[in-house]
């Protein structure tokens, strides 16, 4: 896992990936890339990591990758990414297709439900919580309701 | 003493407190009207790990951290 | 569509493709790219194109991609690709993560089940048709029943 | 005149035949021993289009593809 600050330089992370891995008998490599798009009048998007539980997180994607045969890698910016910037890269190697085809649909369906990170919209130089598009995790409200 | 923090978008300062378990935090938490809406929609963690009930108990030293709706990528 | 004679260079193709849609405001990239794997004694692979229908299958593909708001993007290797070499790269850009992620693996498929495309193991210096591996194009057959 | 091309893995050079329409190509090739698993297994095309069904008429200058079983990638 490979947290950077501000945007991320995705042609060389996805070469370094690609070479790291080149000698290890994988078949498939898929990365997928998320670029901030122009909507909504924004400048671009900043975020906030919480690190401790994002590395824990992300071990339990690595020990499922493992049981099939396959790896995972991820690379996240901290702080502001304005438009047309990455700010997120996550790819999978496996030696065959399907299981890479499943699994990347999977971990990046689970990171935007479960990953300890923040989005904000940078509108006029403010810091706007992206509140509609996130997702409360798994298990929210326990301390919410009555006892 | 319990330190709890307030993640991401909260903007709300660390508390340290002298409570027991997390029937004692929500009650606490609860008075704060700031806070109603993030305690709806917030996880919880105990030491960075996300909890799924209230019936932990703890110790001198825990960590307890909120974390409201997520949005990576 | 991209036709190359050996192995691709993928880390070039990525950067590419990815500067080349930098400012088009899609919000996810996903690559797949194929490596040829160690097994069976092969020393490599090789391939035959028959390029006039890989083009109107590609073709059909694209026309797919816009009803869908995504491009699709494809290299392919023409001859003899070594060991941990790479021989395949297809790629989804679109506005949405989900569209993106359903579409690279409709397309990855129909492409293996589809294009025109022969494989042939390399073994000992000889060119061996890769038969257990290769799947019958859809209709096909038409001269082999009894009339 | 037709020309018929064996693509990919089928060893056979192509041929020029004096026919009207496909079914005449089949009684042709399947007099062919060497031919028998590939009619089984190949995609027929026409002028660079796959075809679905026999039915169809050849005219002068036409060209028809047999395409083996596939593994790009």
């Amino acid at each position: 896992m490979y947290l950077y600050d501000g945007a991320l330089d995705v042609p060389k992370i996805l070469k370094q990936w690609y070479d790291s891995e080149r000698d290890s008998n994988y078949g498939a490599y898929i990365p997928f890339v998320g670029t901030v798009r122009s909507e909504d009048n924004i400048s671009g998007l900043s975020f906030d990591i919480y690190e401790p539980i994002l590395e824990s997180w992300f071990k339990s994607w690595q020990e499922k990758a493992k049981l099939r045969g396959a790896i995972i890698k991820m690379a996240h910016s901290r702080g502001d990414v304005m438009l047309h910037e990455s700010s997120y890269i996550a790819a999978v190697f496996s030696p065959k297709r399907r299981v890479a085809l499943e699994f990347i649909d999977e971990f990046v369906e689970d990171f935007k439900a479960s990953a300890p990170i923040w989005k904000y919209d940078l509108i006029e130089g403010e810091r706007v919580y992206a509140k509609d598009r996130s997702t409360a995790i798994k298990g929210s409200g326990l301390l919410g309701g009555q006892s | 003493m319990i330190r709890v923090e307030f993640l991401g978008p909260i903007q709300k300062a660390p508390l340290e407190l002298d409570i027991d378990n997390l029937n004692q935090l929500r009650s606490i938490l609860q008075k704060d009207e700031e806070l109603q809406e993030w305690l709806q929609n917030s996880a919880v963690a105990l030491n960075d790990t996300l909890v799924s009930s209230l019936d932990v108990a703890l110790k001198d030293g825990d960590k307890v951290s909120l974390l409201p709706p997520v949005c990576g990528g």
